[in-house]
């Protein structure tokens, strides 16, 4: 497969990633903040896949891997926080 | 051309997620556009030819900080329940005519980095050309970890210095009450799905912490990134409640925080007998010394990342 | 342009964002966030320097960004560490005379 | 027999062509589910079925093109990886996301 479809595909995805942060900026509540994150963790470990057979770069596949092994990390961070506070009840017009 | 569409999306998206990180309404939005800027610049680092950056990026920019800055976030909104949202929302800044200043100051610095960089006369050493040419006396064939343990190893072991200090001046000024021994979530510690996780995710991270300890001498991979990653799987369990602050730190943890430093400076002297200077490893030698020091490194960076973001002087097991 | 220069330039631009709301913003979290995404310019400056002849790399910077990594994850640990103990202590999370709670 | 190869070989690069393509529509249905649902929790179909397919199909189209084991084997890793890390975010989000609808509504009443 050419270098140049897989960073043409890369590309569309980082797109997609991009187009996705309009979620991140809308919200409305923190959780839905945090799934657009924790989907941009699956996109950015599409990018480095594609990447690493587009480049000819078998180092690029454990970057990816260390992204999916630590995709949970940020959501056992968030679940942790107290659910509700009085700004969240003002946030999510 | 696919290159250049790329890379400029990256560039545009960089400083969109800068602008946002730092401009955005409460801070709970900053952090996670910190948290994607971080995806961002492991695929810079990518980009530009540093997957030993990109790896530990990965580790550290995705796994770490993020679990570091949600964590103190919570303790501003459970510290003190604020009663009114001003010190979690914050967009407190200077009046509009010291914004104003700052902003032209602002754009004076970037005109004048990027003048700067526009104007910049070629490199009179080239280091990279002398690095490749001894790189065969360094005992590894990995240009980055060549670089990191053996010609400036002194750097490195002042880098772990500080991280030990760091850790010392944590302990002094986190607040020490009942913070320690109260509750992690109990959606994360109840959760069946998440117990099953950690109990896959185990082996498989020591697996891939030892293979990057071990790969690091001729790719990309070593110290750093393996305790990163051993690190983020400790995190992991504190977040989960698997690991549960302790008022005290036992001696074995003691032990394991110096291990790293310990081991490095000892043989950073030992090499002195051998007729060479501080760190100058003998060159049969050289590639042994370098693992063992990788080694210890890489064990007390992992426990100090974990005690780092727990903030505790230690941590025990909890059995679920 | 080459690639070099384009994530130079990036990181000039990335820079300059973080130095005006560094200055700007008064809450101390804000601060340090922008401390990060400045730290992040810097590697990215580094690293962007260190393809400027695009047919090497120079793999002392790679080395600097990756110690500068980890010491910048300590440091923000450390700061935010700070940043609790004064919240717990004055309830503030500003340097300044002003109560939290008495201006909006 | 030679000819027989090369169709062989054009019609290997088409299948794993497609399969990246295919990877790719998937990814973009994600996008469009994350901006276009109504709500989380039809949002977090986007997190832990679109996208996880889409990477499944890219990393699939990938292994057909390797020669490497190694390879083939990390990119099913990763797959699998990124399977599981999703069910379990997932599952923890809706979770903290239906204990804070209900305290809000209890709140409220």
């Amino acid at each position: 497969m050419s270098a140049d479809f897989c960073v043409g595909m890369a590309g569309f995805l980082l797109v997609n990633l991009l187009v996705g942060l309009l979620r991140i900026y809308r919200g409305p509540t923190r959780a839905d903040r945090l799934l657009a994150a924790q989907l941009f963790t699956t996109i950015t470990a599409g990018v480095l896949v594609l990447l690493a057979v587009g480049e000819n770069k078998p180092a690029l596949l454990n970057v990816a891997l260390l992204f999916t092994l630590l995709a949970a990390l940020a959501c056992l961070a968030f679940v942790r926080l107290p659910s509700r506070h009085p700004e969240d009840a003002k946030e999510d017009e | 051309m696919s290159d250049w569409v790329f890379d400029g999306l990256l560039g545009t998206g960089l400083l969109l997620l800068g602008w946002q990180t730092l401009i955005s309404r409460d801070l709970f939005r900053s952090i996670i556009w910190f948290v994607v800027l971080g995806l961002l610049m492991t695929l810079c680092w990518v980009r530009l030819a540093a997957p030993d950056v990109a790896l530990a990026e990965a580790a550290i920019g995705a796994g770490v900080t993020g679990a570091l800055l949600l964590n103190a976030y919570r303790a501003l909104l459970i510290d003190k329940p604020p009663r009114h949202p001003s010190s979690v929302v914050a967009r407190h800044r200077q009046t509009t005519a010291w914004a104003v200043g700052l902003a032209a100051f602002s754009t004076i610095v970037v005109g004048g980095i990027s003048w700067a960089l526009l104007n910049l006369p070629q490199a009179g050493v080239d280091l990279g050309t002398l690095v490749r040419s001894r790189l065969a006396e360094s005992g590894v064939s990995n240009v980055v970890t060549a670089v990191l343990l053996n010609f400036r190893g002194y750097d490195t072991l002042l880098e772990v210095a500080v991280l030990l200090l760091a850790l010392l001046g944590v302990w002094t000024v986190h607040p020490k009450d009942e913070t320690f021994s109260e509750a992690s979530s109990d959606f994360a510690q109840n959760s069946p799905l998440v117990g099953a996780l950690l109990h896959l995710l185990a082996p498989l991270l020591v697996l891939i912490g030892a293979y990057l300890l071990w790969i690091g001498a001729y790719a990309p991979g070593g110290a750093f990134q393996a305790g990163a990653v051993l690190a983020a799987f400790g995190v992991m369990l504190y977040l989960s409640g698997r690991l549960t602050p302790t008022p005290t730190a036992t001696f074995s943890l003691k032990l394991l925080l110096i291990f790293g430093p310990g081991v490095f400076s000892l043989i950073a002297l030992a090499v002195m007998f051998w007729g060479g200077a501080l760190l100058e490893y003998p060159k049969d030698w050289a590639s042994l010394l370098i693992l063992a020091v990788e080694t210890g490194v890489t064990i007390s960076i992992a426990v100090t990342l974990v005690l780092l973001v727990s903030g505790s002087p230690g941590l025990k097991r909890t059995y679920q | 342009m080459t690639q070099s220069l384009f994530f130079s330039l990036t990181a000039a631009g990335l820079f300059g964002i973080a130095i005006y709301s560094f200055l700007v913003y008064e809450h101390l979290l804000r601060k340090i966030l922008a401390l990060n995404v400045m730290g992040n310019a810097i590697f990215l400056l580094l690293i962007a320097f260190a393809r400027r002849d695009s047919t090497t790399v120079d793999p002392v910077p790679h080395a600097m960004v990756l110690t500068g990594i980890v010491i910048a994850v300590s440091a923000t640990a450390f700061a935010l560490a700070l940043l609790q103990r004064l919240h717990r202590e004055s309830g503030k999370t500003r340097l300044d005379n002003v109560d939290d709670e008495s201006q909006q | 027999m030679n000819e027989f190869d090369t169709l062989l070989s054009v019609l290997d690069a088409w299948v794993s062509k497609t399969l990246v393509i295919l990877g790719g529509v998937f990814y973009l249905a994600g996008t469009v589910g994350l901006l276009r649902f109504p709500d989380l929790f039809t949002r977090l179909h986007a997190l832990t079925k679109a996208d996880n397919l889409g990477l499944g199909l890219l990393c699939l189209g990938l292994v057909w093109q390797t020669n490497s084991l190694a390879i083939a084997l990390k990119l099913l890793l990763i797959w699998l990886l990124a399977l599981m890390a999703s069910a379990v975010s997932c599952h923890l989000i809706a979770r903290y996301a239906l204990y804070e609808q209900k305290t809000s509504t209890k709140g409220q009443s």
